[in-house]
């Protein structure tokens, strides 16, 4: 039960792009069509996965032990940085066709505040995870990523086709649409 | 030093060269081969991986820029124009300068010239008409006038005259480019080397009906009565199913054939206005000045009234 | 180029929110009000020049493969830094913009000036390139939070301008969105006129 | 329930004013001009001269290829010229150009009234004789009819399906010479049921033609295999791929042709050809044509000379009414408009339309407000509205993704469209860029 | 005879237009008025015609002074948007707060991505939702039904109390049992005919249900929508219901409050904002009916129709992606 | 452009280890310099809070603070404030987690007879301009708790709870449509009279 909260409330109802604002420049920038919004998410759940796993070690371990909390930004993204590029050569290698699905976003992601947030988010002292509830976390904010990610490419890929007004055509009106999808979303506030 | 920098000195430093240790041997282990100049354009390419030029990361970026043929459709929001040319640069893409080449217009027929015998009530869009019949007017060649070829430029250089009906190229912003050509459903436009100055001289009409028909159906077609023809002293001018080409590489500018086409057909563009001619010539005149004439009241008769209707015609009818 | 046109792109030409939507993330989540945005644009600004002056100072002595690990080091002390320095100055203001000063560090806006310029350039002019980048998405933080706040809680700079309640909506999530888009649409047909 | 398509279809008013009118015969005009491209495929060849005298039902084009036709002199006299004239394309096409001189047939042309039940003679006698009739679909897509009976390789015909269906509005033609030629009518599909060797053929009409179902129903009983099909008024039911779903519920694939179910549809028209040119030696020069229109002083069906100029079917109609506002050669739903009634008559002319001026103008196009209407009524489970789009931003690729080539442009769309949109129009673009797409790519 | 025209076919078109159509809606609408005005007196009248008044001029003068085109609001359907909007407010709503929300609505709603047709959500609703969550306390304070009485004529200082779904988010938060909701809410039979507290539009039951037969049998809407949003929504709450009856309210009390019947039946059918395919319109249905329930039951809001159509519709387009019409003839091909 | 330097395995190597020792020692001093007056913008913070809700007093109840243990997990710290030694109130710090969005912070002073003197909002995430309201700035809601006589109040439903809001049978004027973050606050306060209750014994 406590995990299904945890991924209903980080899937829905505290959505990292639409009610949080992590990722936006992604969540405008590739998400012109369907398909490479799903790329995308994929990439995004992988390595906010690792990421999270990772770095959640990292200040339980060594941060946390050395009394060191305010190393947490620079420790984080260099360890996020390098993961991502880590990531990205190895699959190049072992799994070309992964990569070809995943790793041309896998640059993107390292200046993607979603997974540097998402890290930060998850060893809060008020949420009190341990490791298997961070991970749970990382995993659903991606997702709910993804999911806000697809939706709007599909809204976006949709208003191509439309007679949208000269000067809200691209960029103003996929922000109203984002406006628009986030005040659905606030339906979803307060389920617990 | 105290305990706190220390711990900070070694804990930083050492995610940072484990860092270094495992990259550089899994690069090592991992290598793929790939266009050494994929790389070359991402150097030159900013690295925010910002995804603001629609591609996911630079990287990908370069890769696309690498293996597609033209760079016209890509570019880096944050590198800018310069950093655009630095990638063509390396990839040796620049447009060499060719001839310049411009589209020129093979119809006259306004509609002042040619009668029109229907009304066409389809979709305002020249090839669908033109897949439905010969067209509002009896001359079957002539242009439809619903400028998909003003539609198919990129660059603003054709515009749909609202008096003739028939477009009209902006020499200064026409690159050349093909597209109006391949639009047109009629094969009206030609694209056909600027010419020295600019100058140039064409037949401009289409009508491959016999000279009697093609009178009939158009006051400035192509008879194909072979005046210009005969008039021509350096084989410039062909004349095919009763209609004349003039070759821009042999034509030399003389305007002999302008002068002797009594339909109008041939074109002249941007020559300087022609010395006043020996009384002798003159008898011939009227009747050109006559055709020049009938364009200049036909346009100032329209009132602007007019023009605007026409407009909103099409306006409404499109949206 | 002039020195005056790389401090001026920043504010207009290439805006860093209005036309090349970088560092969305903090331009959304900080502006509920005008304070904030200030607040928020300064922080940056400071990184951003700093980051720049760095970075333009050591730029031939990285070598290529770690350079992006590099910068974002170098980046990321400054972003530490000014975490710091707020908490022990501006505690306020420091826990209301919260998780987006760390996030400071992958602002794309950051990384791409010391990738795209400061790498590349002198120090003088990296700092006017940085000055420039930085107020210029300070100005623009500053209006959408001026306009979220007016809406949204009828004041600006906390200043009460109009009895009763403001829309609620403008000051969470979907209002951000909103607004900013209507405020690129209109720069869009304001530079495109002039 | 009767039968009919599974999904969409319209039905719009039927306004079958010539309904009941008895097939008159047109006189034969002063001079006819007889385009040599009647049908779909290769135009055929002129095989006469100026000045030369021909017969009525003599050779005066050859079939040009497989897929093309022989085109017979519809009238007797001399070759005046020949030369190009504007045909029911809207464009000026090759015609022989015929003026006429008395009415003498050619001596092989059976012309008594007299039926002829019987025939014994192998299938491919009969195609040959079919081929050389210069016989064409006279259901209005003009395909070569020797071609369908000659099934390609590797596929087997299993049933005959006749279309008697005439689901245009207004048009009669059909109708009437089930009435009036039913019994040749059947000899005939007797012919075509041999040339296939299948022994099975349905007649499928539509239910608002009570009198010709139980015309037909009464004489079939004497022909064997063939039973007559009532199916559900809906246009257009008389599409081939809807008709063969209708009466035998097999789905014709996509992009596959009516063998690939093992059916062969022919018009009721096509039939009564096929038994003229078997037992009577008559090749294709005449037919029924409608005439029709709300202000048309006297709507009926006349069996008309090839080359006929549509004005003066018209004027035998009562002329050309004050408020004319199009011509349409065929009904309102597929015809073609014409620009000039100085046309032939030709093989594929099933009906000419005369429409008052209000109701030729379309109207003022709004905007798609996505009501999904032409989707219902698309036969074919296509999104018109989408392929409009598509089209009028040139996505090919696109519309070829979302199936443009199996439209059968039937206009349900454009008929259903509350935003008055022109989607045909588009659709048919898009399908002629597409088609041009698809043959280069096959050619590279 | 002058000029022939010439046109590709087809020659003849159907009789229906946009404007008909739009009208034709308004028209179905017409028995919900009546019963709206019946039980809220002037406060309705007030409320519907300064949003459809204010929805009309916003649209001309959008179209016209920033738009520049051809002005529109002739079609109905911003004048249909202001009826649903002022359908979707409770009936003492100051004129101020209706007015913004017929801007919103028609305004970033609609025009903003260029009029009829282009926005891909319902511009009614947004308007709504806009309001909801900007002025949360003046758009939950409802006033009471009272027919027939001289508090008819009242209109900002009438009597205010719970809707039924207000007192079953307040029954359920207290952990109450369902027999004790009974209690507070009215029989089935005064929510049919609209005896309720609610948005005013909401309410009347009946009425929207003779606007259904009434589209269904013009051929404005097809059943697909409305079936299975009111469908979904009774077998999902059935089920919860079979499995505690305690905890959870019945069906029919779900499908008779709220917006459910007004959602399914005038909303959520909204043809510009829905799927084009009858498979998309089933599972878009499903969806706003489950999501309506979720919303309900677990959410902060005790009404959730709105936001549950506004989430589908941000679905539409991929719905219409994947979920394509049955092709002719496509089965036999995959066969093969 | 400036010259790119080769990268080898050695150069990656020592670069980054410099510039990450370089980085780090930077920041470990500032942090030496910023590391008390983060302790004391804190500690201020925590005074500004105590001074506000306990009547006048001349200790520094921050050095006398205490913590105190409730349950199992549960701590609590108070600020006893003293007048000439004469204790005149406690300040408590306490919280609630049934808030809207995350944990919610308040001060909440009482004085020596139980008697609520005033609260102070610490720390909370509830919405702006809905469960903001409860902040003193942002509207006036929080003065029913000003002297709230805790001890006194019926405790209708028999439940034990003393201070609820008026949808619970409480006595607590809830924030218009903002209940459950006045229920938060109420429940916050609750915790700090119980633990109230204890220091007292
Ligand atoms: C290019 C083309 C090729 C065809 N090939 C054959 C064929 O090989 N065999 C056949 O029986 N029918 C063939 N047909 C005929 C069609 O199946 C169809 O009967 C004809 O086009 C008339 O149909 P319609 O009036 O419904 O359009 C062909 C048609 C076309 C256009
Ligand atoms: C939309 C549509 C409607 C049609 N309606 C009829 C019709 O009513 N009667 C008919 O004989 N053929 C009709 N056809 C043509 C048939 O599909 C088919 O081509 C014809 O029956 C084949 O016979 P034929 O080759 O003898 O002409 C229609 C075709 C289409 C595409
Ligand atoms: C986006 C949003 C934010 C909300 N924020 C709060 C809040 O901060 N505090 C709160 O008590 N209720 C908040 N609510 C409202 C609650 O969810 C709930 O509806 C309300 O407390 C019901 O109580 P009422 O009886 O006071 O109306 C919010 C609702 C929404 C939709
Ligand atoms: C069946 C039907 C339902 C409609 N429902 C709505 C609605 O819920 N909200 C609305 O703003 N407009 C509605 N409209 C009007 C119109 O479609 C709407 O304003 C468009 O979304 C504007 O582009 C409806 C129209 C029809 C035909
Ligand atoms: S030139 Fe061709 S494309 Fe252009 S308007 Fe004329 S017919 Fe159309
Ligand atoms: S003179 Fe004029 S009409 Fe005669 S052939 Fe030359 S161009 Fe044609
Ligand atoms: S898309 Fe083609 S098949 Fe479908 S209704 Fe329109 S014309 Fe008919
Ligand atoms: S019928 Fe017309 S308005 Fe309706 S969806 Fe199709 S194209 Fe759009
Ligand atoms: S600022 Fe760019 S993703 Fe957050």
């Amino acid at each position: 039960m406590e995990y299904i909260l945890i991924i209903i409330s980080a899937i829905f109802v505290n959505n990292v792009v639409l009610m949080k604002f992590l990722g936006v420049c992604p969540f405008f920038g590739v998400s012109k069509q369907v398909g490479t919004a799903v790329g995308m998410s994929g990439a995004v759940v992988f390595v906010m996965t690792v990421a999270t796993i990772v770095t959640f070690i990292l200040q339980k371990y060594v941060l946390d032990v050395f009394e060191i909390q305010y190393m947490q930004t620079i420790t984080f993204i260099l360890v996020i940085a390098s993961l991502v590029q880590l990531v990205e050569i190895i699959l190049k290698k072992v799994s070309p066709s992964l990569f070809q699905a995943l790793g041309i976003f896998l640059p993107l992601i390292t200046t993607n505040c979603a997974v540097l947030g998402v890290a930060l988010l998850a060893v809060k002292p008020v949420y009190d995870y341990d490791l298997l509830q961070a991970t749970v976390y990382a995993v659903a904010s991606a997702i709910g990523f993804g999911l806000a990610m697809v939706i709007f490419a599909g809204l976006r890929e949709h208003m191509e086709l439309q007679d949208i007004p000269k000067g809200m055509k691209g960029v103003p009106i996929a922000f109203v649409v984002a406006g628009l999808l986030a005040l659905a979303f606030m339906g979803f506030s307060g389920i617990a | 030093m105290n305990e706190v920098i220390t711990a900070t000195i070694i804990t930083v430093s050492s995610v940072g060269v484990v860092a270094a240790v495992i990259l550089y041997w899994a690069s090592q282990k991992f290598k793929v081969f790939e266009d050494p100049r994929i790389d070359k354009v991402e150097e030159i390419l900013p690295a925010a991986n910002c995804g603001g030029c629609g591609y996911p990361g630079c990287r990908n970026f370069a890769e696309v820029c690498v293996k597609s043929d033209s760079l016209d459709d890509l570019f880096c929001p944050v590198g800018g124009n310069g950093c655009m040319s630095s990638v063509a640069k390396v990839l040796g893409r620049e447009v060499s300068e060719k001839d310049k080449m411009t589209a020129v217009i093979r119809c006259n027929g306004a509609p002042q010239f040619r009668k029109k015998t229907t009304h066409f009530d389809g979709a305002l869009n020249c090839t669908i008409q033109s897949d439905l019949y010969a067209g509002e007017t009896a001359c079957q060649y002539g242009c439809v006038g619903l400028g998909e070829c003003a539609d198919a430029c990129d660059f603003n250089a054709l515009h749909m005259d609202p008096i003739t009906e028939l477009p009209v190229v902006t020499e200064a912003n026409c690159t050349g480019c093909n597209a109006c050509v391949v639009a047109c459903p009629k094969d009206i436009i030609e694209l056909r080397p600027a010419g020295k100055k600019s100058r140039r001289i064409f037949v401009s009409c289409i009508n491959e009906d016999r000279g009697g028909a093609a009178k009939k159906a158009c006051a400035v077609a192509c008879t194909g009565c072979t005046l210009c023809f005969k008039e021509c002293e350096y084989d410039a001018i062909v004349i095919e199913n009763f209609l004349a080409y003039i070759d821009p590489l042999k034509c030399v500018l003389c305007r002999k054939c302008v002068q002797v086409c009594p339909t109008g057909a041939i074109w002249e563009v941007n020559l300087p206005p022609r010395k006043a001619k020996p009384a002798k010539e003159t008898d011939k005149k009227p009747e050109e000045k006559k055709e020049v004439d009938l364009i200049k009241t036909a346009k100032e008769n329209i009132t602007e009234n007019k023009t605007v209707d026409n407009k909103q015609d099409k306006k409404n009818k499109t949206e | 180029m002039s020195k005056l046109k790389i401090f001026t792109r920043g504010f207009f030409s290439e805006n860093a929110v209005f036309v090349m939507l970088l560092g969305l993330c903090p331009t959304l989540g900080t502006t509920t009000s005008a304070v904030n945005g200030l607040g928020m644009g300064i922080a940056t600004t400071f990184v951003l020049v700093m980051s720049n002056i760095v970075v333009s100072l050591v730029k031939s002595q990285i070598p290529d493969k770690v350079r992006i690990p590099s910068f974002i080091v170098i980046i990321a002390s400054f972003v530490t830094i000014v975490e710091l320095t707020m908490q022990a100055y501006v505690p306020d203001l420091f826990e209301v913009l919260g998780l987006y000063i760390p996030l400071i560090v992958v602002n794309c806006l950051i990384l791409g000036r010391a990738e795209a310029f400061a790498s590349k350039n002198k120090v003088s002019d990296s700092i006017l390139d940085g000055l420039g980048m930085g107020l210029g998405f300070t100005m623009a933080l500053m209006m959408l939070g001026a306009v979220r706040e007016i809406l949204g809680s009828g004041s600006i700079f906390n200043i009460s301008i109009y009895e009763g309640d403001g829309a609620l909506v403008f000051v969470l999530a979907p209002g951000a969105f909103i607004v900013l888009g209507y405020l690129i649409a209109l720069t869009n047909i304001l530079t495109k006129k002039s | 329930m009767l039968k009919t398509f599974p999904k969409g279809g319209v039905h719009p008013p039927e306004n079958k004013l010539s309904a009941n009118k008895k097939i008159e015969i047109l006189p034969v005009p002063k001079q006819v001009s007889v385009p040599v491209s009647q049908h779909i495929g290769v135009p055929a060849k002129v095989t006469v001269n100026k000045k030369d005298v021909v017969k009525v039902g003599q050779i005066i084009a050859e079939s040009g290829g497989f897929i093309s036709a022989n085109i017979h002199s519809p009238v007797s006299g001399t070759v005046f010229k020949i030369d190009e004239v504007t045909d029911t394309s809207g464009y000026k096409r090759q015609s022989v150009i015929i003026n006429v001189n008395d009415d003498e047939w050619d001596e092989k042309i059976d012309r008594s009234e007299e039926l002829i039940k019987d025939f014994d003679i192998s299938s491919e006698e009969i195609i040959k004789k079919i081929q050389n009739a210069g016989i064409v679909g006279l259901g209005g897509a003009t395909f070569p009819t020797h071609v369908k009976l000659m099934p390609p390789k590797g596929t087997k015909p299993e049933v005959l399906i006749i279309n008697g269906v005439e689901c245009e509005p207004y048009l009669t033609s059909d109708h009437i010479l089930m009435l009036e030629k039913g019994e040749e009518m059947l000899v005939g599909i007797q012919i075509l049921m041999k040339a296939l060797k299948v022994d099975k053929a349905y007649i499928g009409i539509e239910n608002n033609k009570p009198d010709a179902i139980t015309h037909l129903t009464k004489l079939v009983k004497f022909y064997k295999g063939i039973v007559v099909t009532p199916v559900k008024v809906q246009y257009p039911q008389g599409g081939e791929k809807q008709l063969i779903k209708a009466v035998i519920n097999r789905e014709v694939p996509s992009g596959g042709l009516p063998i690939a179910v093992g059916a062969v549809v022919h018009n009721v028209g096509t039939a009564y050809a096929v038994y003229e040119a078997v037992q009577k030696n008559k090749p294709l020069f005449e037919r029924v044509v409608t005439i029709t229109g709300k202000s048309v002083k006297n709507p009926g069906n006349y069996l008309v000379r090839f080359g006929t100029a549509v004005s003066d079917l018209i004027e035998a109609a009562g002329g050309v009414p004050k408020n004319t506002g199009k011509i349409i050669s065929g009904g309102p739903m597929m015809g073609k408009a014409l620009n000039t009634t100085d046309v032939p008559v030709a093989k594929g002319t099933s009906g000419i339309l005369i429409m008052p001026e209000e109701e030729s103008k379309r109207r003022v196009i709004k905007p798609c407000i996505r009501c999904a209407k032409c989707v219902d009524v698309c036969p074919m489970g296509l999104e018109p509205f989408l392929l409009m789009t598509f089209g009028e931003k040139a996505m090919h690729k696109s519309m070829e993704k979302e199936d443009v080539l199996d439209c059968i442009e039937c206009g349900s769309c454009s008929y259903a469209c509350p935003s008055d949109r022109p989607i045909l129009d588009y659709i048919r673009l898009g399908k002629n860029r597409v088609g041009a797409v698809i043959r280069a790519r096959s050619t590279k | 005879m002058s000029k022939l025209i010439v046109s590709p076919s087809p020659h003849q078109l159907g009789s229906n237009s946009v404007k008909k159509l739009m009208y034709g809606v308004l028209f179905a609408l017409i028995p919900t008025l009546f019963v709206s005005v019946f039980f809220f007196g002037l406060g309705a009248i007030i409320v519907i015609l300064s949003a459809v008044i204010s929805s009309v001029l916003f649209e001309y003068l959008i179209t016209k002074f920033i738009l520049k085109r051809e002005s529109t609001v002739m079609d109905g359907s911003a004048a249909l948007t202001g009826l649903l909007l002022a359908f979707n407010l409770p009936s003492n709503l100051p004129i101020w707060l209706v007015i913004i929300g017929a801007f919103v609505a028609i305004g970033i709603g609609k025009m903003s991505f260029g009029g009829l047709g282009n926005n891909p959500f319902n511009p009614a609703l947004v308007g709504r939702v806009f309001l909801l969550i900007s002025w949360p306390v003046q758009m939950t304070t409802w006033p009471k039904p009272s027919p027939f009485t001289e508090k008819m004529l009242g209109y900002t200082d009438v009597t205010t109390g719970a809707t039924p779904l207000g007192q079953l988010a307040e029954t359920m938060r207290n952990g109450e049992s369902m027999s004790s909701l009974g209690e507070k809410v009215p029989d089935y039979m005064q929510m049919l005919i609209g005896n309720m507290g609610g948005s005013f539009g909401e309410i009347a039951g009946f009425a929207l249900i003779i606007g259904l037969i009434y589209m269904l049998m013009k051929k404005i809407i097809t059943w697909h929508i409305p079936v299975s949003i009111i469908g979904s929504v009774a077998i999902f709450t059935g089920i919860l219901w079979l499995a505690d009856p305690v905890n959870f309210a019945d069906p029919l009390f779900h499908i008779l409050t709220g917006g459910i019947l007004l959602g399914a039946i005038f909303m959520a059918t909204d043809y510009v904002t829905s799927p084009m395919s009858k498979r998309g319109m089933i599972i878009y249905g499903i969806g706003i009916g489950v999501l309506t329930i979720v919303i309900r039951i677990w959410g902060a809001f005790p009404e959730g129709v709105s936001f549950a159509i506004l989430i589908m519709n941000a679905l539409v387009p991929l719905i219409n992606m994947y979920l394509k019409p049955k092709r002719f003839g496509e089965k036999v091909k995959k066969l093969k | 452009m400036a010259s790119k330097k080769k990268s080898s395995f050695i150069n990656m190597v020592v670069v980054l280890f410099i510039v990450s020792a370089i980085a780090a020692t930077a920041l470990a001093f500032v942090y030496q310099a910023t590391k008390d007056p983060i302790k004391q913008a804190k500690l201020e913070k925590d005074k500004k809070a105590v001074g506000i809700v306990v009547p006048k007093f001349n200790n520094d109840p921050v050095s006398e603070s205490d913590t105190l243990i409730i349950g199992e997990r549960d701590q609590l710290i108070f600020f006893p404030a003293k007048m000439d030694n004469k204790l005149v109130g406690v300040a408590i710090k306490t919280y609630s987690d049934i808030g809207f969005t995350e944990r919610i912070k308040i001060m909440v002073g009482f004085t020596p007879d139980g008697k609520i003197f005033k609260t102070a909002v610490l720390e909370h995430k509830e919405t702006p301009g809905l469960g903001d309201k409860m902040q003193k700035n942002k509207g006036n809601w929080s003065e029913q708790f000003t002297n709230l006589d805790v001890p006194n109040i019926q405790d209708t439903d028999d439940d034990g709870i003393l201070i609820e809001v008026k949808n619970d049978q409480g006595t607590i004027d809830a924030i218009t449509a903002a209940t459950i973050s006045s229920r938060a606050f109420c429940d916050a306060c609750e915790r700090a009279y119980n633990a109230f209750k204890k220091i007292e014994k």
